[in-house]
């Protein structure tokens, strides 16, 4: 069991691309991503219906070794200033398999 | 005014259904359609109305006079961005003025289709072409919206910098007009009618063009679900915007009604201009738009689109539009 | 017994994927539905019925001997519950009884399709009366049922009863009765094919007439599987409510062919009658009943509607209620 | 990074909205949901398979202020007794943004 | 070789559709297709082909000479992973070996269906027979691949041994090859359409038959855009393997086309066997092998056949087998 | 509130069966799942676009005394060993209704 930090992102889905490459950017490879979540907030009702993808939110969960998370955080939080959306942080145990 | 036309639109199936989806939403039944429907059905519309706007332009040749009509297509949804842009920059900024005007300068596939179906039920004969029209009208909107509002210091969308992001930055924009999903599907359609002309057709057509209506009907259904649901967030914006969203297509269409006569277009081909000038994109620019110039707030653009005017040029436009036509092209 | 005719049955189509679903779920094959298209085929269903019998409606005109079968099947709706209620009180507590009797009462359309199906695979004519009589019975059942359990002492339902909700209380009563997404998609289709008629009907019927029966057996397919899974279920919840859900579909399919024959139905609407009465919902009345008599398991009601009465009406019922109807009808 | 309350409610999907009205009544305006989880509990296995939404869960997560939580969860616990389901409470940080 | 041949099935809309799939992903379009309608339509075409061979089977009869393409499909579909198996697994491990081997000596139901909607374009007969060897030929391989694996150590795939598991361990094999969903529906539409005839396709034709090319496009479509975004799972397997996913059906395609000629099929019947014998599975093994072989790598054998030799046949390979078909069935 | 240990699972779609089945053999008979999740992870990534789930993740959350912990992880392990996948283990709390 390993401890680390666990990220719920949640992200308008045209924009979730953009945190995954950003994981990616930061040497994240393992992430778990929901589609179609709707949603209230800061910019309204988020209601999942139409076609577009645009009220529309993503739910992603990642993990992240401790010493990495406060620079993650701050590209994170650059990007959830421009786009909206948030972000939750927890410690959880992974199971090392 | 000829009421018997607005009466006689409103009691198609299709219109109707639109009605059942807004009632259902405003009376608080729990009907819903879910997501992957929606777009399902969306992907069918675009594909089936791509493909007979490419079979009946293959038909047609591309005569010189088609150009005309194209032309003055995506000349109008360029302009309509700038001059919205420049009505609403000082009220509302320039990021969501940008936007605002982008999606009225960009097109409605489904109010288009709806006056399709309608100009069929009446008889009246219209081309391919403006098919092709619609299909072109789509993005340069979308250009305009976005260049106007870097222009005026909106900053463009980044994440980092780091370059390697294939939809940010100034490249994006191009990809996000013309490889835009609905867009792509759109075109590529058009072109594969274009390529398999008649013979494509007669496969696809049973699929394709004979439940076309039918689908269109469900499809107007979940529209009006959606577009109700938009109502709370637009009388929210303010009477402004919701004063805004009904005058723009009068306007527009007013002018386009004036341009299709100039240039002596046949009255259904004016009546499909006229619908596609005054319509205003809620597929298409939408997303674009979040990607390409996220700072704009998609509560104002988004719900003067699909909640007043896709309802207005659905129930009262297209009939009230064509009276004008029939009325100019009789006259002249 | 007509045997041949109960064969007929079992070898059609639809039919045989019902058998195939089921067989599916028990094998432990993966097959699997994705729940969206689920409801993609109900919403087609309901549409298509709906606007098929809004047309024959219109097309029969309003006379005064449709009314009666109307008012049968609205009393029959409303009876059903109230003598279900009585039998199971005691046995399962005021709300189960109370759900189960709304479940009875109300009726299943998937059933009603697929009897007149098996209707005009016979060549047996019947009447768009019959449904409206559909759409009028899914409700009544649904207002009975509850208010005998309030009457019964159960509580209605609120979230902490600041009164602002839309769905709680005693107004959230009418409108799942009448609001419930199926039953307002199925009732607007109908006035709206009574309101677009014959030409309304032309547009929608590539869509919503051919390919209904190739629907059908996709939808029952899934109603197979799903079926299937909620026998462990059923088994839990003991004999007396197998039994049960196997007797009472025969009382009341006696009964109804006791009306029809009094009320001079032509064989074909007598099927249809006798169906209504005998089915038991799963579509509209389980919603309905979540949320206004939350205190009612529905590990109970939906697993006798779905798993027995369902595949038992499908299978068996329909051509058994036929032959009885056959034999009446000639000797009388 | 301030400390909030992660709340994670399953809920039958007609009953949802009352969730979130209830979110809404404490003054707690984000939330994110996710339709059509599948699920097992003391009302046995909820299979998310047909057409009424009456045998599928929603999933709720939404973040609370901890010294808002009890109010919150006494109202959550009036309805999850009358309506099932579930609730999880954790700690988490969220990102500010 | 006939190039108009290729030309002219690269200009159907089929194909075309596929290619725009494909251009789409690659020029990172964001269109999309949620995995609901996916898999809708997937089952809708297992539905459609699986009544139809059946019904075709029904009228054939059950002749002798029926028996021998079938025999000749099922033990291709068992050679395949056989000599896969020996040729790879000293490379790549017995698992994936066997994987692979699984994959090859499987078919692709929508190479088959493309091959048919290829040869009625053409005006070339061909016989449900076909459509029963493809049914057959789903399972075989993927019993003979385990097998293979087991016999060379590969441990059987259990969660703890508690054997109550419904999926696991041998029992699971046979389940997995023929209770996987996608060959049960298969199988079950092959069967229902053979019992319920030429009546209970009239019924179901207008949904299963005339709508089906327009369906095939749109589930092209998406099989493009799917199998581009497995290029660069692909290009990370190597060159060999990508080399292996073309040279394999042309090795299969190769001996399929001479063991057609020594059994005297009609050209139609030969170019569907050859495309059996040619085609990689991508829906019933990957899904089986997940569950009996999971130290397989599903990066290896799913893209290999999605994203190379899939694309290959319904392009390339089907126009040029029927090349050699014609060229030989007309020396011959 | 009843202390808790939260299992947060993601599991290949075909394998997803085999997880409920290990929950009910030790005993917990709650959990949630959620469909069609796409992720990367060491295999790669997992695009949830096709037909059969083979690059579909399922998500399954479920709650375990903590008493219970040990035994249950030393199963899941071996379960993701073979089949892939991950498991996040937090504490929370359940609230009792
Ligand atoms: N407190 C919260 N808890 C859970 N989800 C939230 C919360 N705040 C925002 N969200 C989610 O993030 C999305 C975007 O938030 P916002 O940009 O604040 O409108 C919303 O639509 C919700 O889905
Ligand atoms: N221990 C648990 N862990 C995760 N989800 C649960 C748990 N217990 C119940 N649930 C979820 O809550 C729903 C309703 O639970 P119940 O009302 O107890 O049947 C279930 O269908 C599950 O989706
Ligand atoms: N660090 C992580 N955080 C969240 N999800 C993960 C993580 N690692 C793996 N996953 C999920 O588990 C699935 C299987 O992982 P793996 O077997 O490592 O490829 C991935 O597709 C992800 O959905
Ligand atoms: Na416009
Ligand atoms: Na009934
Ligand atoms: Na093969």
């Amino acid at each position: 069991m390993i401890p680390v930090k666990r990220l719920e992102i949640v992200i308008d889905a045209p924009h979730a691309e953009s945190i995954t490459r950003l994981l990616g950017r930061h040497g994240l490879s393992g992430w778990t991503q929901m589609r179609g979540a709707s949603g209230a907030g800061e910019r309204g009702r988020r209601l999942a219906d139409e076609i577009t993808g645009v009220s529309s939110n993503h739910v992603i969960v990642t993990t992240c070794p401790p010493e990495r998370l406060d620079e993650l955080l701050e590209e994170l939080r650059a990007l959830l200033v421009r786009h909206g959306g948030m972000c939750l942080v927890s410690d959880a145990l992974w199971l090392k398999h | 005014m000829d009421l018997g036309l607005i009466a006689g639109n409103l009691l198609t199936p299709p219109v109707l259904f639109f009605a059942l989806g807004m009632a259902a939403t405003l009376l608080r039944s729990d009907l819903e359609i879910p997501q992957a429907v929606t777009r399902g059905l969306s992907l069918y519309l675009l594909f089936a109305i791509g493909m007979h706007g490419g079979v009946e332009l293959a038909a047609a040749g591309f005569a010189a006079d088609a150009l005309l009509p194209l032309a003055a297509g995506v000349v109008a949804s360029a302009l309509v961005p700038a001059i919205v842009f420049g009505l609403l920059k000082k009220r509302f900024g320039a990021a969501d003025a940008a936007a605002i005007g982008a999606t009225y300068g960009s097109i409605s596939a489904v109010t288009f289709i709806t006056a399709c179906s309608f100009l069929d039920d009446r008889g009246t004969a219209w081309s391919g072409t403006m098919v092709a029209a619609m299909a072109l009208m789509e993005s340069p909107a979308i250009l305009v919206g976005v260049l106007l509002a870097r222009r005026a210091g909106v900053r463009a969308s980044d994440d980092g910098g780091d370059g390697d992001g294939p939809r940010e930055g100034h490249g994006s924009l191009l990809r996000e007009a013309f490889l835009n999903g609905p867009v792509f599907l759109l075109l590529g359609s058009l072109v594969i009618g274009m390529l398999t002309g008649e013979k494509g057709w007669k496969a696809v057509a049973p699929f394709a063009y004979e439940p076309f209506k039918g689908v269109l009907c469900l499809f107007l259904l979940d529209m009006g679900l959606i577009a109700a649901r938009r109502l709370r967030a637009l009388r929210e914006s303010g009477a402004f915007l919701i004063g805004f969203s009904l005058i723009v297509p009068l306007v527009n269409a007013s002018l386009a009604i004036g341009v299709a006569r100039l240039l002596d277009f046949a009255p259904g081909d004016a009546l499909l201009f006229t619908v596609l000038c005054a319509s205003a994109s809620y597929i298409a620019v939408p997303a674009a738009i979040r990607l390409t110039l996220p700072q704009a707030n998609p509560s104002l653009f988004l719900p003067m689109s699909l909640a007043m005017t896709f309802p207005f040029n659905v129930t009262l436009g297209i009939p009230l539009y064509m009276t004008a036509i029939d009325l100019l092209w009789r006259t002249a």
